[in-house]
């Protein structure tokens, strides 16, 4: 029953957040009023939950989920969880309070309110979490939402890059703890918590223990801050105070520790544990007391302490022994209790003053007493002066670091070590409230201050009154408490502590002696400097963790990534296809060079036929002259490609495909038409001018012709292998010869095939060349020519002028000359030409023919009085809409394929019969004739429309040059 | 007998036919001019229409005719084609 | 590979001369062509292919085919007959180019143009804007 | 025959590689015209090489699957004629606007630099 | 009718087209007339002039004659290239003015003047009707223009105009 | 009409067809019908696709268990061409239509207008991608590679333009080349075998003499070269960025799934063709595809990196996806497979959300901004505003925050951080490749393993780099007012509603992921579908039926 609280307390804080961004921008008090109540009532189901928590129940509730990768909404609460639970809707409370009157009218609250809301969700979720996976979801979502609360003021150059730091090393920790976390699944066979919770001899002794320990390290020192990447919490600070103080003080950061001490039971113990954990903690302890020390932005020495202390909490963890994890446990409850205090105090010191420059700021005592009192007593705390709560976990830590631990260095200096430590932090305590509230009046403040609201200041003082009634009476307050939270994660191994404000005389209150004395001391000597050097700590000051950062950042993602990119890829287009080919060569070669069976290349010259062969010399020649001269005489390259390809058609007749050789061959018609059409645009290309050859040019030449030899050679011997091969007996080829004409009704297989078989190719061929119409006509509706091109051809230029020099002659009127004779026969050779197509269209189905062929015989028949008489003259005449031919052809050929559903057969089910008509015999009708007259108007109008756009693109240049050139004379 | 006759002047008509063709693909390699060029091409592609023929003879194949007649009636295209790009530096006006 | 059905011996010769006066006519057309130098002298031999040679050879495809499907086969005959239409076209508009880019390359080859009228303008324009065109020559 | 065929493959195939790597796009145009040539004589050699037996079958008669030249193939160079045709003339299309929107006919709008 | 068939030779060259296409059957003739009545629609959207054929019985003469040219012509071209085509200066341009003016007689005379091999039909230039013809052996240039004058270009000015 | 719902398979080919051959009926002036047609056409398509996953889901239409097989002109299998729906099919064919809707939505903003035909191509387009996920039939494949293909230059040059263009002609000289390599490798195929038909080649494939396998071997490798292009593998990748990132949004919303088609038909051909021999696993066909997915995530996150421009950034997004499912499929596990299929859909609705959103977020700002905003970091020019000290937040506009939510749902959705199906996604691979049962049989995990855990991991954290880098610049760099883009309704509504998607996949996960697992095994063992392919009777007369009865 218990146990769907858990499910609320999850639930409540998300759903508050969508309702808080959806409140109105100046809803200051709603906003306040809802989020303030959601934490109150989470606080007080916590509250609700403790007597079974405390009686060593663990609670639980499941929502399957992904079972099949044990991937659950596991929800689990034990005593440790609880605690946590306490620390995050309790100070949520406060800040909620406290951000209510911190937060100006005028900023956009419900943002604020909203992510606040959403982030408690988050920290609550990590804390209760019962399966790896879903601690790992809770704990990138607290990343993502400390980003945006960082990022609050975004205006604000260092709220943005503070940040995004923020986020790029909490998020990279949060991935590289899921890969840690999946590890342990596949080390323990299990997610769920409760079963890893009992297998920590298991991943100790696995072979994976060091990766999976660096991986949740990392994971979890990132988001504690803890050294080396400690830096983003100083930059964080560009938060607004509520957000410092919640998040970086009672939670976000704590997510790190509570982690460690979650998987304490599984993974600590170990030499690698102490050593990695220990140099971590001590040096952040010890490191950013000293940083703190010289900050002169208050919260920037807040944020520095806070990163010491969670240090000493890491240092505690790392011992591996269970005095210290109580020691550790306590710490992070006190250490959130005076934080938050103080960054609350703090945020007052700057919303009254105006500043938080320590430089600037002085005796505020004697402006807002209440404040600085509690502000010194929650520094005492921190301080760890005794008789506050910060004292009495200070103290078990100094105990234990006298402790043996492992046989290293570490061990031996880590008394000395926190001693240090401790006097530092006595010093930055000191600091803080000696240059805040005493010395001479502020001088340089932009406005008066004064006290804050009094409910603003309630959040501390409550915040104070506990570190005091901790400190003093620890047994009675939380003894309890810690108590449960203990036993939930040491269990068993639960040692015997005590809370005693007085322990005797003993080596840790010698050293808690010192610190004391040697830190105020150490102000002493420091003070006069402090109060007006430079920002950041001396010696180290240009060495700036975030500029670092930024640095190596700008070049690891962006100058390295930049020269892979550019050494890894490339964007021009040759060296692409030069590793498509060779890739293709090397994979398609494989098999070959990889089995041992060489491939009879058994030489049969005895069919080699004379004719045959001279040929294919014939057309040898004509491809490597087409190669030879494609650079500098296009024409030349195109006409002997004509050859190539007459040789290509004569093969096809040869060896048996006459439709082929047809098709073949109106294609190639085409396609030198257009391709001559499009030659008009080209620049001039001469040879003299740009036969530049450098060496790299030569090289590259050099390696593209051996790549092509290699693969003219390999696919010769495919080919040859392939021919040679034995025939195979039994193909699909033989049930389509059989059943072309009882069930295709066509003897034409071939045919057949491709309007009955096979129609749905044709179906999808057609389609590709409508749709390549289609696009060549919308790109050439664009089309504008380059400069050096616009300008009608020289020939014509020369023509006209000869035209203009004799007045006899009228413009024109030498083309008119010209092309008298060949217009006439042409437009007469047009009726024949599309009898011809009739034919071969008809017959087709029986014979070598077929819609396509027939369509492009037509297609031909009108480029060919387009040649002969203009595109003006034969528009004028001869409308022919091509768009009309593409869609009724697709429209023809698709219904002929669904006319087939009429009569329950699929589509392109083909109807053959033989039809007896009087005086003209038997014609065979099958409905696969509509089909391909449908391929012949799609081809009709695709050939048509793409000729015609094409030289279309003549008129226009023409008449844009026109106007171009009235335009300038216009000008003069 | 007649067979003999008859194969041997097909096999000897076609490689006499492409020995033609040989001579007609040298102007199109070599040049000099582009005019040189197209009329090879169109001279090849008259030869090659007549090898066709011979070749239907040969196989005694009325099939062959149509790429023929293709070559006849429309082989004509491209040179017409090439010859009013070199006249007008365009091919459609 | 023979297909070739038995024929009466007449018709074999009839056929066979044929042919070979059709092949060898084109293969002449085509040395012309590979051997004069003039492109205007080679216009005149593609023409022997396409005259006679294609004649000959149609001929001989009637002759052969109408015996062995016994029936009158004219198919070829319409080869001959687009060939014959069809030819003059594709040559008519080669050679005028051809003369245009001669004169336009000042060979001297090549009559300039000579019109009755005005000669005092016969300065060919044609010649006259040859300047620079002879880069435009064999693109 | 097979070995004279194969050879012609190869060399268009070899002309054709050679052309669509260099860097002008009318090179390329050509290239693929003669690879397109080299391919479809490729698919048609698969089906093994028949002189004289185009399959177009007689009516109303037994047939022997072996006396006739492999139809599939041929349907498929059939297709792959016609797409690949549609594919060149939008290449060449798109050539040409390239070349007229870069004012060159570099493969990558832009002349190399020297 | 003339309106529907503006053409009737053309019809009739078209069916006769189809049938030698296909073969001389009643059924194909039947086929054969839509066939090119639609073919024709070709030519006559393209509107060209018509054909004025006012003594087409001299037709057959022309065949006559254009058939014998060629074959001689063949024989003499064929003998000149395989003596290795050594005239110098015997292949030459000659102009020829002319009285035709009919387009489609000029294209018949173009046919016949480029199917004949050593003639070429080279460039005709409307505003002065000149011919431009490009003779392989020109010997007598007399002959030559007698030759197209009263060969051919009479005949055909008798058929066409 | 008794086979009524059996020609559903169909109509994801021909619906798309038909309508965008209607569309040519109507001019540019005719648009608003166009476009109308275009959005009903695709909601039937949808609702048509979800109708057919269900097909797959009852057993009880054919014998084949959850296999739908087609008979295009009722001929026999396996000689004719035929579509087969299984679930992998299915599958794809409701993703493509969830893509497309959102997609055509987006374009008639603004881009629909931008050229010609917009409208059929885009239909055209889907037609080509229905058709490649339908077809059972190896050429048949390639002439749908080609129509989709055709249909992606047209919508790649929509609009024209210099960069169009120009991405425009690398892509499709590329594509050219690769279409070659699959006609010889169908060729080769065929020649070794006799046959086309996907089913009947898995059936012959292992009865192959020995002296065609290596012919065979030959064709394979050079076919898939083919699909690796497609699919984007490095180094053939280099094209993708360049045509992705310059096309426009709405048709690179919907080629977020054509790279897909490469990956769909990589895993579909090796398993049929090869998933009952157990050395393929070993194989080198398998180590190609899992290094060179592995160099291709490297690649890709190497280039969301250095990308200067969202657009780009997000094209390299696609090859860092590419590069994931490559590598899942070249591993051969079932499990693996299936986070890569639950992978696949998340990272295509993502990238297809995110292909939109920039276009919106770059129409506020000048582009040459955003460059200059990763070059000043570069440069190290910092903000000189540090002055502004004002501690009073900016009202964010509702605009912003809409389009600011989106791009942080792709964000999060790319790097796969959680809540959204990202993370699921790359849990559930990472988890499979990990999976606990491994431990039984005491194999560790492969070196490959390792190296594809430690790159997803980077190629998320390269993304989060780069997404906060450009999503910092773009939301919150000052002054918000001046980036205010305009931006109409039904352009958020498709992103919204794409983000929306991952979101239900992400709480669905459960009943997903089973989907997935159910299609990963049916992959695995092709057995049903081989089966339920060859054994489809063609359908005869009714008449005759009751004949027969």
């Amino acid at each position: 029953m218990n146990s769907e609280f858990l499910l609320l307390l999850i639930l409540l804080p998300f759903t508050g957040s969508i309702i808080a961004a959806l409140l109105p921008t100046n809803a200051r008090n709603t906003e306040a009023w809802l989020s303030g109540g959601i934490m109150l009532i989470a606080l007080s189901i916590t509250i609700y939950l403790y007597p079974s928590i405390a009686e060593g129940e663990i609670l639980r509730h499941e929502i399957a989920w992904l079972p099949e990768h044990d991937l659950n909404f596991t929800l689990r609460m034990d005593g440790f969880a609880w605690m946590f639970s306490m620390l995050v809707t309790g100070i949520g409370f406060l800040v909620v309070l406290y951000a209510r009157y911190y937060m100006s009218p005028e900023d956009p609250v419900p943002r604020f309110f909203s992510f606040l809301l959403a982030f408690a969700g988050a920290m609550q979720g990590i804390v209760i979490s019962g399966n790896l996976i879903l601690l790992a979801i809770f704990w990138e979502l607290t990343s993502i939402f400390s980003f945006l609360l960082i990022g609050y003021w975004h205006h604000n150059a260092a709220a943005r890059d503070g940040a995004r730091m923020s986020f790029i090393i909490t998020g990279t920790g949060g991935l590289c703890l899921l890969a840690g976390l999946i590890l342990i699944g596949y080390i323990t066979g299990s997610y769920d918590l409760d079963q890893v919770l009992a297998s920590g001899d298991t991943i100790r002794d696995h072979t994976l223990y060091i990766p999976v320990l660096l991986l949740i390290l990392l994971g979890a020192l990132t988001k504690s801050a803890q050294f080396p990447f400690h830096f983003w919490l100083p930059n964080a600070m560009a938060a607004p105070t509520p957000v410092s103080a919640y998040l970086h003080s009672a939670t976000m950061v704590k997510a790190g520790v509570f982690l460690l001490t979650r998987l304490w039971p599984v993974l600590s113990g170990t030499n690698e544990w102490f050593l990695l954990l220990g140099f971590a903690g001590m040096s952040s302890l010890l490191l950013s007391a000293y940083f703190a020390i010289f900050q002169q932005d208050l919260k920037g020495l807040l944020a520095y302490s806070t990163i010491s202390h969670l240090g000493l909490i890491t240092t505690l963890l790392s011992f591996g022994s269970p005095l210290a994890a109580v020691a550790a446990i306590f710490h992070m409850l006190n250490h959130a209790t005076f934080k938050a205090s103080l960054f609350m105090a703090a945020g007052i010191i700057d919303h009254e003053a105006g500043t938080r420059d320590m430089r600037k700021l002085s005796g505020l005592f004697s402006y807002m007493p209440i404040t600085a009192t509690l502000a010194m007593v929650a520094s005492a705390a921190m301080a760890g002066v005794p008789l506050l709560n910060g004292f009495l976990s200070k103290e078990m830590f100094f105990s234990e670091t006298l402790g043996q631990h492992s046989d290293s260095v570490l061990d031996s200096i880590l008394p000395y070590a926190a001693t240090i430590a401790g006097a530092f932090s006595v010093t930055y305590s000191i600091r803080f409230i000696h240059t805040v509230f005493f010395g001479p009046k502020p001088t340089e403040l932009p406005r008066e201050p004064h006290e804050p609201p009094h409910w603003m200041r309630r959040p501390i003082e409550f915040l104070v009154l506990a570190c005091l009634v901790i400190g003093i009476i620890p047994g009675m307050t939380i003894g309890p408490y810690l108590h449960t939270a203990v036993t939930s994660v040491l269990g068993d191994y639960t040692p015997l502590y005590s809370l005693a404000v007085w322990h005797g005389i003993n080596i840790p209150l010698i050293m808690s002696t010192t610190a004391l004395t040697g830190g105020a001391l150490l102000y002493l000597i420091l003070k006069n400097y402090l109060a007006h050097s430079e920002d950041g700590t001396p010696g180290v000051r240009q060495f700036k963790g975030q500029r670092f950062f930024e640095r190596s950042l700008v070049v690891l993602s962006w100058r390295w990534a930049r020269w892979m990119e550019e050494t890894f890829g490339t964007q021009r287009l040759q060296p692409q296809i030069f590793l498509v080919v060779l890739i293709s060569f090397i994979m398609g070669s494989w098999p070959f060079l990889a089995t041992e069976s060489t491939t009879h290349l058994a030489l049969t010259t005895e069919t080699a036929d004379f004719t045959f062969a001279v040929l294919w010399g014939i057309g040898i020649a004509c491809a490597l002259g087409a190669a030879y001269q494609a650079k500098y005489h296009r024409l030349a390259a195109l006409i002997l490609m004509g050859g190539a390809g007459l040789v290509t058609c004569v093969t096809f007749v040869w060896f048996s495909a006459p439709d082929l050789a047809a098709t073949q061959l109106l294609v190639e018609i085409v396609t030198t038409v257009l391709i001559l059409l499009g030659l008009r645009w080209l620049p001039q290309r001469l040879e003299q001018i740009d036969n530049a050859t450098t060496l790299i040019a030569h090289t590259r030449r050099i390696r593209d012709f051996t790549l092509a030899i290699c693969c003219g050679g390999a696919m010769a011997l495919l080919a040859y292998t392939i021919m040679t091969s034995d025939k195979l007996t039994e193909t699909i080829a033989d049930f389509f010869l059989k059943h072309a004409y009882p069930e295709g009704g066509g003897n034409n297989v071939v045919n057949v095939i491709l309007v009955d078989f096979r129609g749905f190719d044709t179906f999808g061929e057609i389609t590709v060349l409508g749709i390549v119409a289609l696009t060549v006509y919308a790109l050439l509706r664009r089309f504008r020519p380059a400069p050096d091109s616009m300008e009608i051809p020289e020939q014509q230029r020369i023509q006209n002028e000869f035209d203009e020099c004799h007045p006899e002659r009228q413009v024109g009127e030498t083309i008119q000359d010209y092309l008298m004779v060949p217009t006439v026969l042409m437009q007469w050779i047009f009726p024949f030409i599309i009898l011809l197509a009739i034919y071969f269209f008809l017959r087709g189905h029986d014979l070598p023919g077929g819609g396509f062929a027939a369509g492009i015989i037509l297609a031909i028949g009108l480029l060919l009085q387009y040649l002969a008489s203009g595109t003006r003259w034969i528009e004028s005449h001869l409308r022919i809409l091509p768009l009309h031919w593409i869609r009724l052809g697709l429209l023809l050929a698709a219904l002929t394929g669904m006319g087939a559903w009429l009569f329950g057969f699929p589509f392109l089910t083909s109807y053959s019969t033989h039809l007896e008509i009087p005086l003209l015999g038997t014609i065979p009708i099958a409905t696969a004739l509509f089909f391909d007259l449908g391929v012949l108007l799609l081809v009709v109008g695709a050939t048509a429309l793409m000729l015609v756009a094409l030289a279309h693109q003549s008129i226009r240049s023409h008449r844009i040059q026109a106007s171009e050139s009235a335009k300038t004379e216009e000008e003069r | 007998m007649s067979t003999t006759i008859l194969l041997g002047a097909i096999t000897v008509a076609q490689i006499i036919l492409v020995i033609a063709m040989i001579f007609a693909t040298i102007p199109m390699l070599r040049g000099p001019h582009a005019q040189d060029r197209i009329l090879g091409l169109d001279t090849l592609y008259s030869n090659a229409m007549l090898l066709m023929l011979v070749f239907g003879l040969r196989t005694s194949n009325v099939l062959y005719f149509e790429i023929a007649l293709i070559i006849g009636a429309l082989g004509f295209v491209s040179t017409v084609a090439l010859a009013k790009f070199l006249m007008r530096g365009e091919v459609i006006e | 590979m023979n297909q070739v059905t038995n024929l009466p011996l007449w018709a074999t010769l009839l056929i066979a001369a044929f042919l070979i006066i059709g092949a060898i006519l084109t293969l002449i057309g085509s040395f012309g062509l590979y051997h004069l130098r003039s492109f205007y002298d080679r216009i005149h031999t593609s023409t022997l292919g396409t005259s006679w040679g294609t004649a000959a050879i149609v001929i001989a495809s009637i002759v052969y085919f109408s015996i062995t499907e016994s029936e009158l086969v004219l198919h070829p005959f319409l080869i001959g007959a687009f060939i014959i239409f069809i030819a003059p076209v594709a040559l008519i508009l080669l050679s005028r180019a051809a003369l245009y880019r001669d004169r336009a390359a000042n060979n001297p080859e090549v009559p300039s143009l000579k019109l009755p009228a005005n000669t005092t303008t016969t300065q060919s324009a044609e010649t006259q804007l040859t300047a620079d065109s002879k880069k435009a020559a064999d693109t | 025959m097979e070995l004279i065929l194969s050879l012609g493959i190869g060399v268009l195939v070899g002309s054709g590689i050679w052309l669509i790597l260099r860097p002008r796009t009318y090179q390329i145009i050509i290239g693929l015209g003669l690879l397109s040539y080299a391919v479809n004589l490729f698919i048609f050699g698969v089906g093994r090489l028949t002189i004289g037996q185009p399959p177009v079958t007689q009516a109303n008669t037994q047939i022997d699957p072996a006396a006739y030249a492999d139809p599939v193939p041929q349907a498929l160079i059939l297709t792959a004629i016609v797409i690949g045709f549609a594919t060149t003339a939008l290449f060449l299309v798109v050539l040409l606007a390239s070349r007229g929107l870069t004012g060159t006919d570099h493969v990558d709008g832009e002349e190399p630099d020297r | 009718m003339s309106k529907l068939f503006p053409y009737p030779l053309l019809i009739l060259s078209l069916v006769i087209t189809w049938l030698l296409l296909t073969s001389f059957s009643l059924g194909q003739f039947l086929l054969s007339m839509p066939i090119a009545f639609v073919a024709s629609w070709g030519l006559v959207a393209l509107k060209p002039a018509r054909p004025r054929f006012r003594r087409w019985y001299l037709l057959p003469k022309l065949f006559a004659i254009v058939f014998y040219d060629i074959v001689r012509s063949n024989i003499a071209v064929a003998i000149i290239i395989l003596h290795g085509g050594k005239r110098v200066g015997r292949s030459r341009f000659m102009t020829i003015p002319l009285e035709l003016r009919d387009p489609i007689g000029l294209a018949c005379l173009a046919i016949i003047i480029t199917s004949t091999p050593g003639t070429a039909w080279i460039d005709y230039n409307s505003s002065h009707n000149v011919l431009l013809l490009h003779i392989f052996d020109l010997v007598d240039e007399a002959g030559w223009l007698s030759l197209i004058k009263n060969r051919y270009e009479y005949l055909l000015r008798e058929i066409f105009e | 009409m008794m086979l009524a719902p059996e020609h559903l398979v169909i109509a994801p080919i021909l619906l798309p067809l038909v309508t965008g051959a209607l569309q040519l009926f109507f001019d540019d002036r005719g648009r608003t019908l166009k476009a109308t047609l275009s959005i009903l056409s695709t909601i039937v398509l949808l609702i048509i696709s979800i109708l057919l996953i269900r097909f797959t889901y009852s057993d009880d239409h054919t014998s084949g268990g959850g296999v739908v097989v087609y008979l295009l002109g009722n001929w026999p299998p396996p000689f004719a061409i035929n579509l087969v729906l299984d679930h992998l099919s299915a599958m794809m064919l409701v993703l493509t239509a969830t893509l497309a809707l959102p997609a055509l939505i987006f374009s008639l903003g603004r881009w629909h207008r931008a050229g010609a035909h917009f409208h059929t191509l885009f239909q055209l387009l889907l037609m080509g991608l229905n058709g490649a996920f339908l077809t059972g039939d190896l050429f048949n494949l390639f002439v749908f590679f080609e129509v989709m293909l055709a249909a992606s230059y047209g919508l790649v040059l929509h609009g024209s333009g210099l960069l169009r263009v120009k991405a425009g002609l690398h892509y499709i000289a590329i594509n050219l080349v690769g279409s070659l390599l699959f006609l010889i490798g169908v060729a080769l195929i065929y020649g070794v075998t006799g046959t086309l038909n996907m089913a009947d080649l898995a059936l012959k494939i292992p009865q192959i003499s020995a002296s065609h396998a290596t012919l065979l071997e030959s064709g394979i490798a050079i076919l898939s070269v083919a699909f690796l292009i497609k699919a984007g593998m490095w180094p053939l990748s280099f094209w993708l960025p360049a045509t992705y990132a310059a096309a426009p949004a709405p048709s690179a919303a919907v080629f977020a799934i054509m790279s897909k088609v490469g990956i769909y038909v990589l895993l579909r051909l090796s398993l049929l063709f090869f998933g009952n021999n157990p050395d393929f696993s070993n194989g080198l066909g398998a180590q190609i595809l899992v290094y060179g997915g592995l160099a291709t995530i490297s690649f890709g996150t190497v280039g969301v990196l250095a990308s200067q421009t969202l657009g780009r950034f997000t094209s390299y997004s696609v090859l860092i996806s590419s590069g994931t499912l490559l590598t899942s499929i070249g591993l051969v596990q079932t499990e693996v497979t299936a986070g890569a299929l639950f992978y696949l859909i998340s990272s295509t609705l993502a990238i297809s959300a995110l292909f939109m959103l920039i276009e919106l977020m770059e129409r506020g700002q000048n582009v040459a901004a955003s460059v200059l905003a990763v070059t000043m970091e570069a440069f190290g020019y910092e903000d000189e505003e540090t002055e502004d000290e004002e501690i009073v937040g900016v009202a964010i506009p509702r605009t912003i925050a809409v389009l600011g939510t989106c791009f942080a749902a792709c964000a999060l959705l790319l790097i796969g951080l959680p809540p959204l199906s990202g993370f699921i996604a790359k849990f559930v691979i990472l988890s499979a490749l990990f999976s606990p049962d491994l431990i039984d049989q005491l194999t560790a995990p492969s070196t490959a393993s390792w190296w594809f855990m430690a790159l997803l991991i980077l190629s998320g954290l390269a993304t989060l780099i780069a997404m906060v880098r450009s999503g910092i610049h773009t939301f919150w760099a000052p002054p918000v007012e001046a980036t205010l883009p305009r931006v109409l309704f039904i352009e958020i509504l498709p992103i919204t509603a794409l983000v929306g998607a991952t979101l239900v996949l992400t709480i669905q996960a459960g009943p997903v992921m089973r989907f997935m697992e159910a299609t990963a095994i049916s992959l695995h063992a092709p057995q049903p579908y081989i089966e339920g392919v060859l054994h489809t009777p063609p359908t005869t007369l009714p008449a005759s039926t009751e004949s027969t009865e």
